[in-house]
C-alpha cells in the first residue's frame, strides 16, 4: 500500500533517505475487464477514480496509447473557471471547480490550484454586451463574476495598457474571482495516482486499434498488446475521439483542430491574474515558477499535426505586446501544440451511444481540461448506474440528431 | 585581480578600445570583443548566479550563449546570455533572483533542507489546512527565477528598440557557421544557388576559432572562400530558432543598425543543418561547483577572449579536444594535472563552494586546484533536424545519440559534426558534397533525395555520462541525478514524465546541453538501454526568442471611410468595430437622435458591405441566398432580405436593390462584408457553377451616407443634379441612380433604418467628402446634423429593427429572430429551408420580442437575465436604451417562444441583483409601428 | 505555415486561403430527412490521414480549391479548382 | 448644376504641398530619394470579369498573372489580369469613362457574361520605385518578388502588410517599379506601412507624375 503524503513524510524520508513507493505500478494486462476506459487524460483517470470510490468499480482498465497525461492534459494551460455563458455550462463547471478546490485533500495529492482570478478582456461594446451577458447568467447562478471597467483592469494588472487610444482599447473585462490555474500534470498524476491506490490497472503504451462490437454491444477491445474482453467501453480519447468512435462505428460530431501554447523564460512574479482577450485570440498566465504561458485560438484549419508553426507564436507575442508593451524583451522559451475536439455548439458530448456499452466522452476542445472532475464523476455515475445524471443530460449525442444545439456557441471566440 | 593573458592569436578582444561598466554596482573594465561573461572572468569574477532551487553560486560552464550560470539583467533586459552578449560601454549589469546580494543570499539556506526538498516535493505537502496554501503559493512564487520585467523597468518600444521582420527565400539555407557550413554555402552557392549561411556566434567558424594553428590556417581559408565567393548572404549573430512545415525556416538576426532585433522567415528550398556538436557536462557530486568548466569553455576564455580561467587545473580529459585543452592551459601558464579517463582516470567529487578548491580522483587521490577542465564527450545538435521529423538514434560507438537521416524529409539534410567525426578535411568535403546535392535539390521542381553524401566516419568515444557519485544534471533547474532516481523509483519511468515531474530540461537551456545525461541516467536508473529509452521531445525556438522580435512592427490593418478625417476633425467619439474606426457620435448621441426624429441628420454608413451582382441569374441567386422571394424584383426597387445558413441560423441581413435588368446591388451588415461575399461565391463556384453570375465586392467604392429624418427629403431635392426626389416620384423601398452634388454614378435607396424617411446615399468613394459637407451646407438652415453610430442605435432600437448578432446570436434561427412573416417556405429551394421548415413550432426556442418596463423609464443593461415565474431564466435583454421620442426605455428581448405572447409578464434580473418586471409588447416596434413615417 | 498548392496562383501560404472543410456531399434538401441533413450539417469523417476539402484564396485567385491533405503531418498533394475541376 | 467642380479626394492624404490634377487631390512634393512611394490612386481604373480563356480573353490579350501595355479609346492602357478571368485596367487620370466604354464595346462584341466596373474611386494605389523596392516588399510580403520569380510585367495578387493587394511589377527607364493595388478603405493604412517598412531604405514620399495629363491650377487644401 502506498504511503500518504504530508511535510511529515518529507521529513521522514529526509531523514532516513528511505526511498519512496512508486505513484502508480506497472500490472499485467489482463484477458478481460468489465470496464476499459480508453485514453489516459485527466477524463480518464478521473473515470476510473470515480468509478471506484464512488461507485465501488475497482477492476478497471485504462489504457493510453502513450504516456499518462501525453495528450491534451499535459499540454493545457490549465485554466479554470466557470464563468460559462448557458446555465448548463455554469452549473457544470462550477461543480467542477468545487471539487478542484477540494483536490488536494481529496487526493493527497497538492495539484497546487491557484485561485488568482480571471478576466476576459472586453475592446469592443460587441464584448462588452456578452461579458454583460456572461456575468448576470453567472450571477443569477450563484457565480461570483462581474463586469469591471478599466481602471479596475488596471489595478488588478499594471502592465495593461488601458489607454483609450490603444488599437484594440480595453472598454473593460469580466472579471471571474474563482476562476485560477493548476498545476496539470499533478491533477493527471493525482488522479492516476489514487486510482491505482483503489485497484484501477493503469496500462501506458498501450493503444486501441480496434472495438469489437457484435449484436449492437461491445463485446471487447483490441490493442498493440493484444485483445480485452469488455462490455463497457469508454472513449476519452479527445483530439483522436473520432478514430476511436470509428472503430465502434459511431459518427461524431467533431473536427480535430491543434490548439498552440507558448511559455516564456522565468522571471519574477508581477502576473498575479489570468487574461484572456478574445478578440486579440491570446490568454496568458504567469506560473508559480515565473514563466508566462500563452495559448491562442484553435488553428484555422483541421489537422492532427502537433508540430506548432511559426505564424502562432508571432500573432501571439504581436497580441501580448498590445496588451502588454512592456514585454517586449521576455524571451519565448518553448512552443507546443495539442490536439482539440471541436463540436459544433463548443459543449461535449457525453454519455452512452446507440451501441450498447459504448460510452463518449469526448468534445472537450478547447476547455476540457478544467471539467475533468465533473465530467469523470458524471461518466462514472452514468457508467456504474447505466442512467445519464441530470447534470450532462444536456451534453448527450441525440441533441445533433434532434437540432438542440448547446447555446454556448454565443461565447465561444477564446473561451478557456 | 586580473586574470588577462597576453595577447593570442585568434583572439577577438580589440586590445586598442578599453571600455568600463558595471556589474552589480561596480565598475568593471573591458575590450570591445569580450562578452560580459569574459570581460568579468578577466578581472577574476567567477561567480554570476545563483541556482534556482538551492541558489548555490554558479559560475562559467560553457562560456558561451548556452551556459546556464552567466544569465543576467542588462539594463531593463532579463535573462540576458551574459557569456554570448557582447559588453558595451556603459552597460548595466546585474545577477538576478539573489537577495540580499550575489555573495550573500539568504535563499542559499535551501540547501540546508536539501534532503527533504527532493524533485517534486511540493506536490507532497502543503495540503492541510487548504486555507494556508495561498500562503504557501506566495513563498513558492518568491523562487521564480529570472529577471524582471514590468512596469518602469522595461522600456516602450521606441528608436533603436523596434523590431523588425522580413521573408527570404533562399534556394539554400545552411544552419551554422561551422568548417561544414562554410563549405556546404560555397559549394552550393557556386552550383548557381541563392545561399543564406547562417551562424550563431558573432563570426564564422564554429570550432576551429580557438582550435591550434592549423584550425586556424583552415579557418582563415574558409572565411576567404565565402567572402569570395557570389550569392551568399551570410548571417552572423543570427540564430535559426526553427524548422516548420513547408521548409519555413526561422531566423533570428541581431546586432543591426536599424533594429534592435530582425526576425527572418526564410522560405529555404533546402535546409542544411550543421550546428556541429556541444559539448556536454559529467555529472559527479560538485560539478556546478564555479571553477568546473567544459573544455570547450575554457578554450573560448584561453584563445578568443586572452582569459585565465584558473591558476591550478585538473583536465578531466576522455578525447582530443580534452588533451588539447590541457595543451591550452599550459601555454597559458596554468599548471595541469592531466586525468585520462580513456585510461580509467576519473573525478569522484568538487570540493569547494564558492570556487573550486580541491578535487577527488577516482582512485582516491586528492588534488588542490581552482579549475576543473572535463572532456567527456559531446552532443549531436539534432534539435532542429528533429523539428524535421528525424528521430535521433543512440550510437553506443560514439556514445551519443545521431541523426536518422532516413526519416529527414527530402528538403532537409545534415552535415559536420552533427553527423559524424573526422579531420576538418573530412567535414570540409562532407560539407561539399552535401551543398552540391542541396543545390541540385534545389533546383528541381519537387523535391527529390538522391545520393546522400558518403557518411563520416564515427570515432569510438567512451560512455561518460555519470560517474560514482551524484551531480548536477539540469543545472538551470537544479536537477541532480538523485532526483532523476527518485522520479523513476516513483513511477516516472518514461522520459517524458520524469522530465516533467522533475523539470530536468525544461529550463532556458531546454536540454540542448543535458538532455542526453537525463537519459542515460533514467537509463540507468531503469536499468534500460539509452537507446531503448529515447529522447524527449524537441521544439522550437532552439534558442529563447524575444516577444519583441516575434511581433516585428506592431500594425495592425485598420479600414478608414472616405469621412475619417472630417470626423476626426469634428470631435467624433472613435468606435473600434474590427477594422472599421467609425464615429460613436460627436458628443451628444441623444441630441442627434433628436434631431433626425424632429428634422434630419447624416450619418457616415460606408463600412455597410456591398456587392455589385450582375448577370441573368442573379435572381436564382437571390433566391438561394435569402428567405424571402425575390424572382419578382422590379428593376428601381429595393427589398429587404435575410439570410440564415444551411442551420436556419440567421447569419446576415440587408437590402438589395435592382439597378438594372441584370445588375443588382446588394448591401450587407459591416461586419459580414467579406463573410457574405465569400458565401456567395461558395455557392456560385462550388453548387452552382452553371449560373452566369458575377459578385464584386465594392463596399469602399462608394462612400455611404444615410440621410434621415422628416426634412431628409427637402434636403437632398437641394443636392440632387437628376433624381426627381418627390414621394411618387421615388416612393419608399424603390432605388434610383444619378447626379448628386455634381457627382455622376450614385444610387440612392430609399430605405429606413432609422424608422425615419430617409435615404441612404452611395457616392463614388472620392466625392464622399464633397456630398457629405454639401449636405451640411446644404441643410444648415434644416437643421441636419451628423449622427454617430450611437444615435443610429437608439434610433433602431426605437423602430425595433434587430442587429444581427446583437439580436440575435449564432444559434438563432429566422422564426427566433421574430422574421417568420419572411421566410417564404413554398421556395423549393433556399439556404436554410429544411431546418426552418421543420423547426417553426410554437413553443420551441426563444424568440425575439419588444419589452415594456416597469417603471418605464428603467433602462436595464443589455445582457441582464429575464426569470420566469419560477425564477428560472428565461431569455436575456439584447437591446435597450431610454428612448429619447418617449422618454422610457425600449427594449428587445430573446425570450423562450412560451412566453413571447403580448402582454406576458416576465421578471428582469438588474445588474445590482435587483428585479423589475417587464412586459412582452404587441410589436418589436415602439415608434411609429405602422410606419406611416418612413413612407411619408 | 503551411504552403497550399492553388492551380492558379501556385504556392502560397495558407494565411492566404480560408479553410471550407472536408467536402461532404449536400443531400437533396427537397427530399432530405432531418437525420440525414442533421447529419449533414454537423457530423464529420474528421480523418486522420488524407483528406479531401475546400479552400477559398481569399488573397489570391479568389478560388474555391479541392486540396487533398495528410492531416497528420499535413502534406499536401496539388489541387484543382472547386468549379471546373481543373486549373492553370 | 453646382458651381465649382467638386475635388476628389484619394484614399491617402497628400503629403505638402497640394494641389489638384484631374479633380484629385494630389502631393506635388518631389522627391529624388533612390526608393519612393507615390499615390497613384488618381489613375482610372476599370476591374473586369469575364471567363477565364474566353472571347474577352482573347480580345484583351494578356496572359494570366501578366501585364500589357496598349493603346486604345486613344489613351494608352496598362492591362493586367492579377486573377483568373479578372482584369484590372489603368488609364491616365481622368480617363475612366473611355476606359469603360471601351471595355464595354470590347464586352458587347462577345457571347459571354463579362462585367466591366469602375473602380477608379474602389481602390488604392501606390507605386513603388527603386533598386531597394524588393527589399522592402520583403518586409511585408511573403512571396519571392526576385528577378526569377517576379520579373517585369509580372502582375499576381497575395497578402501585401496582412491586406490582400495587386502587385503589378511595372519598371520604369529601367528602375525596379511596382504598382500596388488594394481597396481603398485599407489604403492609408498601407501606405503607411509601406513607409514605415521603408524607413531604413530611405524611403521618401514624391507626388504623382502624370506623362501626358494637363493640369488644373493648384487649389491648397
Ligand atoms: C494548448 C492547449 C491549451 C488548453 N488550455 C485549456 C485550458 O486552459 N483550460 C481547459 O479547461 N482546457 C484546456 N485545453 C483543453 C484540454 O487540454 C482538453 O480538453 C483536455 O485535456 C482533454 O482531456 P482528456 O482526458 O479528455 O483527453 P487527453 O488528455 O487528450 O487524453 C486522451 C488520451 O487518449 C489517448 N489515446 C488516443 N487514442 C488512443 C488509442 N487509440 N488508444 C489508446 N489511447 C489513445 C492519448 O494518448 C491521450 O493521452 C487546452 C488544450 C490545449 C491543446
Ligand atoms: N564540437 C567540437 O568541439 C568538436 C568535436 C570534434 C571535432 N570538432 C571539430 O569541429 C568541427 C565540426 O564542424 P562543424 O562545422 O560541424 O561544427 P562546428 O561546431 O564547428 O560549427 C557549428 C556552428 O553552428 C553554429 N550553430 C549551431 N546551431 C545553430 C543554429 N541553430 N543557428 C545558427 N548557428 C548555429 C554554432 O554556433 C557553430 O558555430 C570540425 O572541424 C571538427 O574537427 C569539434
Ligand atoms: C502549463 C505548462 C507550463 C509549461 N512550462 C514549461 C517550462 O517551463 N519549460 C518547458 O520546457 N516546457 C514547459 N511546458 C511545455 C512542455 O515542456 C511540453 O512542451 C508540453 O507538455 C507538450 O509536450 P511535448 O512538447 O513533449 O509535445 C509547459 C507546459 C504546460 C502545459
Ligand atoms: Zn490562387
Amino acid at each position: 500500500m502506498a504511503e500518504a503524503y504530508s511535510a511529515l513524510a518529507l521529513l521522514r524520508h529526509g531523514v532516513t533517505g528511505r526511498s519512496w513507493t512508486p505513484m502508480w505500478r506497472e500490472r499485467p494486462l489482463e484477458r478481460g475487464y468489465p470496464v476499459v476506459i480508453i485514453g489516459g487524460g485527466v477524463h480518464g483517470l478521473a473515470t476510473a477514480y470515480y468509478l471506484a470510490a464512488n461507485h465501488g468499480v475497482t477492476n478497471v482498465a485504462v489504457l493510453d496509447k502513450g504516456y499518462l497525461g501525453g495528450g491534451g492534459s499535459g499540454r493545457n494551460t490549465a485554466i479554470l473557471r466557470s464563468n460559462y455563458l448557458t446555465v448548463e455550462g455554469v452549473r457544470f463547471y462550477d461543480r467542477s471547480l468545487e471539487l478542484y478546490r477540494g483536490m488536494a485533500s481529496a487526493l493527497n495529492f497538492n495539484v497546487m490550484f491557484s485561485r488568482r482570478g480571471h478576466l476576459t478582456l472586453a475592446h469592443s461594446d460587441t464584448s462588452l454586451r456578452t461579458m454583460r451577458w456572461r456575468a448576470e447568467v453567472n450571477k443569477a447562478s450563484g457565480v461570483d463574476s462581474e463586469v469591471i471597467g478599466p481602471d479596475e483592469v488596471k489595478r488588478l494588472v499594471p502592465e495593461m495598457d488601458t489607454s483609450a487610444t490603444a488599437r484594440y482599447p480595453v472598454l473593460g473585462a469580466l472579471h471571474h474571482p474563482p476562476g485560477g490555474i493548476v498545476r496539470h500534470d499533478a491533477v493527471v498524476w493525482g488522479y492516476a495516482r489514487a486510482a491505482d491506490r483503489l485497484g484501477v490497472h493503469l496500462h501506458q503504451h498501450t493503444e486501441v486499434t480496434g472495438i469489437e462490437v457484435s449484436g449492437g454491444r461491445v463485446t471487447g477491445v483490441r490493442t498493440n498488446r493484444g485483445p480485452i474482453a469488455t462490455p463497457v467501453v469508454l472513449n476519452a480519447t479527445a483530439g483522436w475521439a473520432s478514430t476511436v468512435s470509428d472503430m465502434a462505428g459511431v459518427p461524431l460530431p467533431v473536427q480535430t483542430f491543434p490548439l498552440q501554447a507558448a511559455v516564456t523564460e522565468p522571471v519574477k512574479p508581477f502576473l498575479r491574474t489570468v487574461v484572456v482577450s478574445g478578440t486579440l485570440h491570446v490568454y496568458v498566465s504567469q506560473t508559480a515558477r515565473g514563466e508566462l504561458v500563452f495559448g491562442a485560438s484553435v488553428d484555422p484549419f483541421a489537422s492532427y499535426s502537433t508540430r506548432g508553426s511559426l505564424e502562432f507564436t508571432e500573432g501571439l507575442a504581436g497580441h501580448v505586446l498590445q496588451l502588454m508593451p512592456s514585454l517586449a524583451k521576455l524571451r519565448l522559451l518553448r512552443q507546443w501544440a495539442g490536439l482539440c475536439d471541436m463540436t459544433p455548439d463548443f459543449a461535449p458530448v457525453m454519455g452512452a451511444t446507440d451501441v450498447a456499452g459504448f460510452f463518449l466522452d469526448v468534445g472537450w476542445g478547447t476547455y476540457g481540461f478544467k471539467a475533468g472532475p465533473v465530467a469523470g464523476e458524471a461518466m462514472a455515475e452514468c457508467i456504474a448506474t447505466g442512467q445519464t445524471p441530470e447534470i450532462i443530460s444536456a451534453f448527450g449525442l441525440d441533441r445533433f440528431a434532434q437540432g438542440r444545439l448547446v447555446g454556448e456557441k454565443g461565447a465561444a471566440a477564446v473561451g478557456h | 585581480m586580473s586574470m588577462r593573458l597576453g595577447p593570442r592569436v585568434g583572439e577577438v578582444i580589440d586590445r586598442d578600445e578599453p571600455l568600463s561598466f558595471t556589474w552589480n554596482g561596480r565598475t568593471y573594465p573591458g575590450y570591445a570583443g569580450d562578452t560580459i561573461a569574459s570581460a568579468l572572468a578577466a578581472c577574476g569574477v567567477r561567480v554570476f548566479s545563483r541556482s534556482f532551487k538551492y541558489h548555490r553560486p554558479r559560475g562559467l560552464l560553457t562560456a558561451s550563449h548556452l551556459d546556464p550560470g552567466c544569465m543576467v539583467q542588462v539594463d531593463d533586459e532579463p535573462n540576458v546570455r551574459g557569456a554570448h552578449r557582447r559588453v558595451r560601454p556603459g552597460m548595466d549589469v546585474r545577477s538576478q533572483d539573489t537577495w540580499p546580494t550575489l555573495s550573500f543570499d539568504v535563499k542559499a539556506a535551501n540547501e540546508l533542507a536539501r534532503r527533504m526538498l527532493p524533485a517534486g516535493f511540493y506536490y507532497k505537502t502543503f495540503m492541510s489546512p487548504g486555507w494556508l496554501w495561498p500562503a504557501y503559493e506566495r513563498v513558492l512564487e518568491r523562487f521564480a527565477h529570472g529577471g524582471v520585467v514590468g512596469p518602469g523597468k522595461v522600456s516602450a518600444l521606441d528608436g533603436n528598440e523596434r523590431y523588425d521582420k522580413r521573408h527570404a527565400h533562399p534556394d539554400v539555407l545552411v544552419a551554422g557557421g561551422g568548417p561544414a557550413g562554410m563549405a556546404a554555402a560555397v559549394t552550393a552557392a557556386r552550383s548557381g544557388c541563392s545561399v543564406m549561411l547562417v551562424e550563431e556566434e558573432l563570426e564564422l567558424g564554429g570550432h576551429l576559432r580557438w582550435g591550434d594553428d592549423v584550425d586556424l590556417t583552415a579557418l582563415s581559408e574558409l572565411r576567404g572562400r565565402v567572402a569570395a565567393t557570389p550569392g551568399i548572404e551570410v548571417l552572423t549573430d543570427a540564430v535559426v530558432l526553427g524548422r516548420y512545415d513547408g521548409n519555413e525556416i526561422s531566423v533570428l538576426q541581431r546586432g543591426l543598425p536599424h533594429v534592435a532585433e530582425r526576425l527572418v522567415k526564410a522560405r529555404a528550398r533546402t535546409l542544411v543543418a550543421a550546428p556541429g556538436l556541444i559539448e556536454r557536462p559529467y555529472v559527479f557530486a560538485g560539478n556546478d561547483v564555479p571553477g568546473v568548466m567544459l573544455s570547450t569553455a575554457v578554450r573560448r576564455l584561453v584563445n578568443l577572449h586572452a582569459v585565465k580561467p584558473g591558476d591550478r587545473a585538473v583536465v578531466l580529459t576522455a578525447n582530443a579536444d580534452g588533451d588539447a585543452t590541457a595543451l591550452d592551459l599550459e601555454r597559458a601558464g596554468v599548471e595541469v594535472t592531466r586525468v585520462d579517463a580513456r585510461r580509467g582516470g576519473d573525478v569522484t567529487r568538487a570540493l569547494g563552494r564558492g570556487r573550486v578548491r580541491a578535487v577527488e580522483l577516482g582512485d582516491g587521490r586528492r588534488v588542490e586546484c581552482d579549475l576543473l577542465v572535463t572532456a567527456t564527450g559531446w552532443t549531436s545538435a539534432v534539435s532542429l533536424l528533429t523539428m524535421a521529423g528525424d528521430q535521433p538514434r543512440y550510437d553506443d560507438t560514439a556514445a551519443r545519440f545521431r541523426p536518422d537521416a532516413s526519416r529527414l524529409p527530402s528538403d532537409v539534410m545534415a552535415t559536420g559534426g552533427v553527423v559524424g567525426d573526422g579531420s576538418c578535411a573530412q567535414l570540409v568535403a562532407h560539407g561539399e558534397a552535401t551543398g552540391r546535392e542541396a543545390a541540385r535539390r534545389s533546383a528541381q521542381s519537387s523535391v527529390t533525395a538522391s545520393a546522400a553524401p558518403p557518411p563520416l566516419p564515427v570515432e569510438p568515444h567512451p560512455a561518460l555520462f555519470r560517474g560514482r557519485t551524484h551531480g548536477m544534471v539540469d543545472f538551470s533547474e537544479d536537477v541532480s541525478s538523485k532526483d532523476l532516481f527518485t522520479a523513476v523509483e516513483e513511477g516516472f519511468r518514461c522520459p517524458e514524465l520524469a522530465k516533467r515531474y522533475t523539470t530536468a530540461t525544461m529550463g532556458p537551456a531546454q536540454g540542448k546541453l543535458e538532455s542526453v545525461n537525463v537519459v542515460a541516467i533514467i537509463a540507468e536508473a531503469t536499468g534500460a538501454a539509452i537507446a531503448e529509452t529515447g529522447t524527449t521531445t524537441w521544439r522550437p525556438p532552439y534558442a529563447p526568442v524575444s516577444l519583441g522580435a516575434l511581433a516585428g512592427r506592431l500594425r495592425e490593418p485598420t479600414r478608414l471611410s472616405p469621412l475619417a478625417s472630417w470626423h476626426h476633425s469634428h470631435g467624433a467619439a472613435p468606435l473600434v468595430a474590427g477594422a472599421w474606426i467609425r464615429p460613436d457620435h460627436y458628443g451628444d448621441p441623444v441630441a442627434e437622435a433628436a434631431s433626425v426624429r424632429d428634422g434630419v441628420g447624416i450619418i457616415d454608413v460606408t463600412p455597410i458591405g456591398k456587392i455589385d451582382l450582375r448577370g441573368p441569374d442573379v435572381s436564382r441567386l437571390l433566391n438561394l441566398v435569402y428567405v424571402n422571394k425575390w424572382s419578382k424584383l422590379e428593376v428601381g426597387r429595393v427589398r429587404y432580405g435575410v439570410m440564415c445558413g444551411e442551420d436556419g441560423v440567421v447569419i446576415d441581413d440587408g437590402v438589395t436593390g435592382r439597378l438594372a435588368e441584370d445588375r443588382y446591388l446588394m448591401s450587407t451588415t459591416s461586419s459580414g462584408a467579406v463573410t457574405v461575399w465569400e458565401w456567395l461565391e461558395s455557392w456560385l463556384q462550388t453548387e452552382r457553377p452553371q449560373w452566369r453570375v458575377h459578385a464584386t465586392p465594392v463596399t469602399t467604392s462608394y462612400a455611404s451616407i444615410n440621410v434621415a429624418g422628416p426634412r431628409s427629403r427637402d434636403l437632398l431635392a437641394r443636392v440632387v443634379d437628376d433624381v426627381d426626389v418627390a414621394p411618387e416620384a421615388f416612393p419608399y423601398m424603390h432605388v434610383r441612380t444619378g447626379r448628386l452634388a455634381g457627382v455622376p454614378g450614385c444610387v440612392v435607396w430609399r430605405i429606413g433604418f432609422t424608422g425615419e424617411l430617409s435615404f441612404e446615399l452611395h457616392v463614388p468613394a472620392g466625392y464622399g467628402l464633397h456630398v457629405w459637407e454639401r449636405l451640411l451646407e446644404a441643410g444648415r438652415d434644416l437643421g441636419v446634423r451628423p449622427f454617430g453610430v450611437e444615435a443610429q442605435r437608439i434610433l433602431r432600437l426605437e423602430k425595433g429593427h434587430l442587429i444581427v448578432g446583437q439580436d440575435t446570436d449564432a444559434t438563432t434561427k429566422a422564426y427566433g429572430a421574430a422574421l417568420d412573416g419572411l421566410v417564404k417556405l413554398d421556395k423549393d429551394d433556399f439556404v436554410g429551408r429544411p431546418e426552418l421548415s421543420w423547426g417553426g413550432q410554437p413553443g420551441d426556442g426563444q424568440r425575439l420580442v419588444g419589452l415594456r418596463m416597469s417603471p418605464d423609464s428603467l433602462v436595464p443593461a443589455e445582457g441582464s437575465q429575464l426569470l420566469d415565474h419560477r425564477g428560472l431564466i428565461c431569455g436575456r435583454v439584447t437591446s435597450s436604451r431610454l428612448s429619447p421620442a418617449l422618454g422610457r426605455a425600449v427594449c428587445l428581448a430573446q425570450v423562450e417562444a412560451a412566453l413571447a405572447e403580448p402582454g406576458r409578464q416576465v421578471t428582469v434580473r438588474l445588474v445590482d441583483g435587483g428585479t423589475a418586471r417587464a412586459a412582452v409588447t404587441e410589436q418589436l416596434a415602439q415608434v411609429d409601428p405602422e410606419g406611416v413615417r418612413l413612407r411619408a | 505555415m503551411i504552403l497550399l498548392p492553388c492551380p492558379w496562383c501556385g504556392p502560397r501560404d495558407a494565411d492566404e486561403f480560408g479553410y471550407a472543410g472536408e467536402i461532404r456531399p449536400r443531400p437533396d434538401p427537397s427530399t432530405t430527412t432531418p437525420a440525414e441533413w442533421r447529419g449533414y450539417l454537423y457530423l464529420r469523417r474528421n480523418t486522420a490521414g488524407w483528406t479531401r476539402e475546400r479552400w477559398f484564396h481569399r488573397m489570391g485567385c479568389r478560388r474555391y480549391l479541392v486540396l487533398e491533405r495528410d492531416t497528420t503531418n499535413n502534406d499536401v498533394r496539388p489541387s484543382t479548382d472547386a468549379s471546373s475541376g481543373s486549373g492553370s | 448644376m453646382p458651381e465649382t467642380t467638386p475635388v476628389i479626394h484619394g484614399p491617402v492624404a497628400p503629403a505638402p504641398p497640394v494641389g489638384v490634377l484631374a479633380g484629385w487631390a494630389v502631393s506635388r512634393r518631389r522627391s529624388g530619394a533612390a526608393l519612393t512611394l507615390s499615390d497613384h490612386s488618381l489613375l482610372a481604373k476599370a476591374a473586369v470579369k469575364a471567363p477565364w480563356q474566353g472571347a474577352l480573353a482573347d480580345v484583351l490579350a494578356v496572359p494570366f498573372a501578366g501585364t500589357l501595355r496598349r493603346t486604345a479609346a486613344s489613351t494608352e492602357l496598362l492591362l493586367t489580369q492579377p486573377g483568373p478571368g479578372e482584369w484590372l485596367v489603368l488609364a491616365p487620370p481622368g480617363e475612366q469613362t473611355a476606359l469603360v466604354t471601351w471595355l464595354e464595346r470590347c464586352a458587347a462584341d462577345v457571347d459571354e457574361l463579362v462585367s466591366v466596373l469602375d473602380v477608379t474611386h474602389g481602390l488604392c494605389l501606390v507605386r513603388l520605385t527603386g533598386a531597394a523596392a524588393p527589399d522592402l516588399l520583403a518586409k511585408e510580403c511573403a512571396l519571392d518578388l526576385s528577378e526569377r520569380r517576379c520579373p517585369d510585367r509580372t502582375a499576381l495578387r497575395t497578402a501585401v502588410s496582412r491586406v490582400a493587394a495587386d502587385i503589378i511589377r511595372d519598371d520604369r527607364d529601367g528602375n525596379r517599379s511596382y504598382l500596388l493595388a488594394c481597396e481603398r478603405s485599407s489604403g492609408q493604412y498601407l501606405f503607411d506601412s509601406l513607409l514605415d517598412a521603408g524607413a531604413e531604405y530611405g524611403v521618401e514620399v514624391t507626388g504623382f507624375e502624370p506623362p501626358g495629363v494637363t493640369e488644373q491650377t493648384a487649389r491648397a487644401d
